[in-house]
């Protein structure tokens, strides 16, 4: 189910990796996936230096293992399935390799999200020079996704209340009347919540609690993680 | 009287964990119109949204003879109409037309029946030339008689409804009550309004964190002022009146006092929380 | 439809990606300039929307049931440049949130289902309403060729990064997609048939129609972009001519039927491929190549204003 | 006393073409509690939707000093606090602490302030400890509580509420009453919830049709059951029994007869649309 608060729940714990700067973060977990992409290829050994770094990520972060893993749960069908086929074109190596890529990325991703609150995770994109407009969009899309998500439930409630069934030419039309209500319910809601917004001060830029700054600590941070990165890849390389 | 609902130790959390019932049993017969009343967060909307099978709590729950079960949810679906508490959940079609005929549509009657029905149930609400609206352009008090509509067209044996009169003005409330009163089908209404259910319903369960703490005649439990402020509500105006002139009640002297000397009720308010 | 990381290799995302973020980036510039306050938290529902849109299920037989892509429906409502940075916020956000899509994929699915499921979607669209003024006809065959546009882009990429021949995954793709696309076709009329009615009377047409005509030059401009960035890789990336061969041979194969579509393995195997330093040194070039090149895109594009 | 709201022959056209409003006046001074009354689709929400700016009709409002004008708009909505009738359309953010947080951000409050008035808005209101949960996912009179407390959290001089009691439980109800009976801002109060308005305000404007039709001294309005009735609204029950006691009404003999026989306003009611 679509959840916020179980997004952003970890973000509060007081560790040392919360307390970096968001860009700091996104920076990081950019350089991890891509290095990783780019120099693991399809053998598998390779991936190690780079589940190092997770772990100690994970570690200074404080998150809980089994919280981490079971937030993979939904996402590692679909790698186990995709390797398969990897497998018989490729060979067991490199589907070996994708799968383990796959799933690192993943946590890696899930690390981001889980240690920073998504308003600094915008605000820290803002600061990567994303545009303005699609940083703008996706904290609507945030703010809006839960209820909208939501108020299609509502709908398919009273569609399931009254019997919905029949030809399928049917459903397919009763079906695309309800995304359009859909449709116009979000369109509404947008600029009924707009008013409500503009009524409490906003004045076209959101504000956010708290603000960062990059510290010594970010930079020294974020040079360490990058040169091991790159290392570990090139290392690797040569070695394994 | 035939028992038409049988629920027994229905219990159910959200996914979130919230226990919103807990272990609630309650019998229904036919005929019967019952107000279901307790504070905001108590249960009632979760508690309805089970008489269909929408959600799924632990628990027994007969319909009509019927067990909730998947293969009978078709039918047990066609018996209980459900009106929702906010209107908006409940339209989804491109014209008011449309809206009231889902329900035919989908039992399958012919097209000349759904025409018929339609026509019927939009008269009872009193939408008749309204067929060609727009759901979504229409007045709150409008959409919730489309909503009415809606599921009377369905013909339900049990009829549902989640505070029907909010934000109805006074008018539209008191044509509401008329029109309840006038089906002798089994109603359950979930209700704020603790006027409209002492004039609607003789039967009366008031329900709390989850389960039913209270269940029985109307004007005995409305006038339990003890049991009232326990569970968020207050004895209405009305009793309060009735009980000055009729004395039917014993040992309310003072109380009638109270209400002779401040027609309103904040004085007999517990303010704990403000 | 998402592809996670992975599974693509550098020389299929690098440029994709490359591609993706210019076409996005050009694409926000130019709504950003036509825009009032109002317009982004308006744009921020409707991604919403499409984003729950594409958690609706119907059903295409057989007891299973397929998703909404959304592409069409939303470009024809705010036009195609606000439809694909409306898409590529959510692919952006299900990547993030929900480990729907990798990162390095990023650029791949917002191509496959931006640029190919909204934009093109919605110039085909254009393109057969032009031809034959039948609005719902248009509208049901450019949702049609959306989904089965962007699913045989998806596996394309998959091929070229040799994680499924081609002749196995296109049958495969477009053959369940081609039945999806009905079901898109389908919902895709009957939403904006209930919307325009509703909104018939109403501002939201002019309001939210940020862009209504995609340019000549604009597809111009992306077209040129990709076989750029496509022949300044291709050289370092051995394996591509290999690909794109495959992708011509199974042109002919598509024509033969689904066949195929029944035997799950054939004895048709892509030899494996030794991912040598040499590889890996096109993949870190071609980085930083692209990453310049997306740099001077970036600028061009802004000086044209 | 001090003018704190003026408007001046106030029309508003929605885009659809319904007038919404029609040559509306109205004064408001500082520290009154107004009620706002009417029919379902009168306009009290669009009138409300131009005490900051949100809409803007043909006419003119004054807000303190200030006329609605684009550059005075950020003070005026900081002095205005609006309450909206929906609380789906008020809520927005991912959590309750969120919601009520964002107008005392906006404002420019240090975050110690600004987690300061949360926690006291929130208590206000009753719903400590809600702070984490997802506004969408309360029960509906949860929800209105946030909107209010979102409101309150920013201390506005005008505070307007609509419908602010619909969907609360009595206790709730009775709570918001006392809240609101605490407060000595300027406050305007839109709702179809009679006893309440009549608990709260001295003074009462009727609205039908976009325009006011009446405005004067409550008690006064409310048992003038010609008018009443004229635009969709009852006599209240208390207004009724009070009558009944104090007999400071003339003429009534046979309506007072009419109460006591009938408890229920029913026996007043013109029935024509069911
Ligand atoms: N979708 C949901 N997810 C999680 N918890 C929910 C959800 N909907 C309601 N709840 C919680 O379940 C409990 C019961 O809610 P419900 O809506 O049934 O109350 P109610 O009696 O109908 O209240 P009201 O009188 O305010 O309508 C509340 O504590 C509420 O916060
Ligand atoms: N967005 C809109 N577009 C067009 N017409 C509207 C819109 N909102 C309201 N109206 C119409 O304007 C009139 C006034 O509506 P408004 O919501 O102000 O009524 P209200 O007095 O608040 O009613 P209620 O007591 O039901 O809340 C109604 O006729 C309504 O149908
Ligand atoms: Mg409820
Ligand atoms: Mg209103």
């Amino acid at each position: 189910m679509l959840d916020p608060t179980y997004i952003d729940s970890y973000s509060s714990i007081n560790a040392p990796y919360q307390r970096l700067d968001a860009r700091v973060k996104i920076i990081v977990t950019l350089a991890f996936v891509i290095i990783m992409a780019i120099s693991v290829d399809d053998r598998p050994l390779r991936v190690i230096p780079f589940s190092l770094f997770i772990v100690f990520i994970a570690a200074i972060s404080r998150l809980s293992p089994m919280v981490l893993l079971r937030r993979t749960l939904p996402a590692l069908p679909f790698f186990l399935f995709a390797s398969l086929v990897l497998g018989f074109s490729k060979g067991s190596e490199a589907a070996v390799a994708a799968f383990l890529k796959a799933f690192l990325s993943v946590l890696s991703v899930i690390v981001l999200v889980s240690t920073t609150r998504f308003s600094n995770l915008l605000k820290g994109l803002e600061g990567l020079k994303v545009p303005q407009l699609l940083v703008s969009l996706i904290s609507f899309v945030y703010r809006y996704l839960f209820i909208i998500a939501d108020e299609y439930g509502h709908i398919k409630i009273a569609r399931e209340s009254r019997n919905f069934g029949g030809s399928k030419r049917w459903q397919w039309k009763t079906i695309g009347h309800s995304v359009g209500t859909l449709f116009l319910h979000s369109y509404e809601r947008g600029d009924r919540v707009y008013s409500a917004m503009v009524a409490r001060g906003y004045e076209g830029n959101i504000r956010t609690l708290g603000t960062q700054g990059i510290v010594r600590a970010d930079i020294i941070f974020v040079s360490i993680s990058i040169i091991y990165l790159l290392s570990a890849g090139l290392i690797s390389w040569k070695l394994l | 009287m035939e028992t038409v609902i049988e629920i027994k130790e229905l219990t159910y959390l959200y996914p979130t964990g919230n226990k919103a019932l807990d272990n609630l049993n309650l019998n229904v017969s036919q005929g019967e119109r019952i107000a279901v009343v307790g504070p905001n967060g108590a249960g009632k909307s979760t508690f309805i949204l089970h008489l269909n099978g929408i959600l799924n709590g632990d628990g027994h729950i007969t319909v009509m003879g019927m067990a909730m079960e998947k293969g009978n949810l078709p039918r047990i679906r066609q018996k209980v109409g459900i009106v929702f508490q906010d209107p908006d959940h409940q339209l989804f079609s491109p014209t008011v037309f449309d809206d009231v005929a889902f329900g035919p549509i989908n039992l399958g009657f012919s097209e000349k029946e759904v025409k018929e029905r339609v026509r019927e149930a939009l008269e009872e609400v009193g939408l008749r030339g309204f067929e060609e609206r727009l759901p979504h352009r229409l007045s709150f008090g409008e959409k919730r008689r489309v909503s009415i509509a809606s599921v009377l067209s369905m013909s339900p044996s049990i009829l549902v409804l989640d505070e029907p009169s909010s934000s109805l003005d006074p008018r539209s409330r008191r044509e509401l009550i008329n029109l309840l009163k006038g089906f002798d089908i089994t109603q359950i209404i979930v209700t704020h309004d603790l006027e409209m259910a002492l004039e609607l319903c003789k039967r009366v369960v008031v329900m709390d964190r989850g389960a039913i703490v209270a269940d029985g005649e109307i004007s005995n439990i409305f006038g339990n002022e003890a049991l009232m402020l326990e569970h968020g509500l207050e004895v209405p105006h009305s009793i309060r009146f009735t009980h000055f002139h009729t004395h039917d009640h014993k040992g309310e002297e003072e109380e009638h006092c109270h209400a002779h000397c401040h027609p309103h009720p904040e004085a007999h308010e517990h303010k704990e929380r403000i | 439809m998402h592809i996670p990381d992975g599974f693509l290799e550098p020389k299929v995302w690098v440029p994709l990606t490359v591609l993706s973020a210019g076409a996005v980036v050009s694409a926000s510039k130019k709504i950003g300039k036509k825009m009032d306050e109002k317009m982004v938290p308006l744009m921020g529902v409707l991604a919403a929307f499409v984003f729950a849109a594409q958690m609706v299920n119907f059903p295409i037989g057989g007891g299973t049931s397929g998703h909404l892509m959304g592409g069409v429906l939303i470009a024809t409502i705010v036009g195609p440049y606000g439809g694909l940075v409306i898409m590529a916020t959510i692919l952006i956000l299900q990547a993030l949130l929900f480990q729907d899509g990798g990162i390095t994929a990023l650029g791949a699915n917002i191509f496959n289902m931006g640029i190919v499921g909204a934009v093109f979607g919605y110039i085909v669209f254009r393109g057969i309403n032009k031809f034959t003024g039948n609005i719902r006809f248009s509208l049901f065959t450019a949702s049609w060729f959306s989904v089965v546009a962007a699913s045989g882009a998806a596996a394309v990429e998959l091929s070229l990064s040799k994680v499924v021949p081609i002749t196995l995954s296109a049958p495969a793709m477009l053959g369940i997609h081609s039945i999806i696309g009905i079901g898109e076709g389908a919902v895709t009329i009957a939403a904006l048939d209930l919307v325009s009615r509703v909104g018939g009377d109403t501002v939201f047409a002019s309001e939210v129609t940020v862009e209504k005509r995609i340019t000549k030059k604009a597809i111009w401009i992306w077209l040129a972009l990709s076989i750029g960035v496509a022949m300044l890789l291709a050289p370092f990336a051995s394996q591509l001519p290999d690909g794109l061969e495959k992708v011509a041979e199974t042109l002919g194969f598509i024509e033969r039927g689904s066949s195929n579509f029944s035997s799950p393995l054939p004895d048709y195997r892509i030899p494996g491929l030794s991912g040598g330093i040499s590889t890996a040194m096109a993949g870190i070039i071609g980085v930083l190549v692209t990453f310049g090149l997306a740099y001077m895109i970036v600028r061009i594009l802004h000086r044209k204003r």
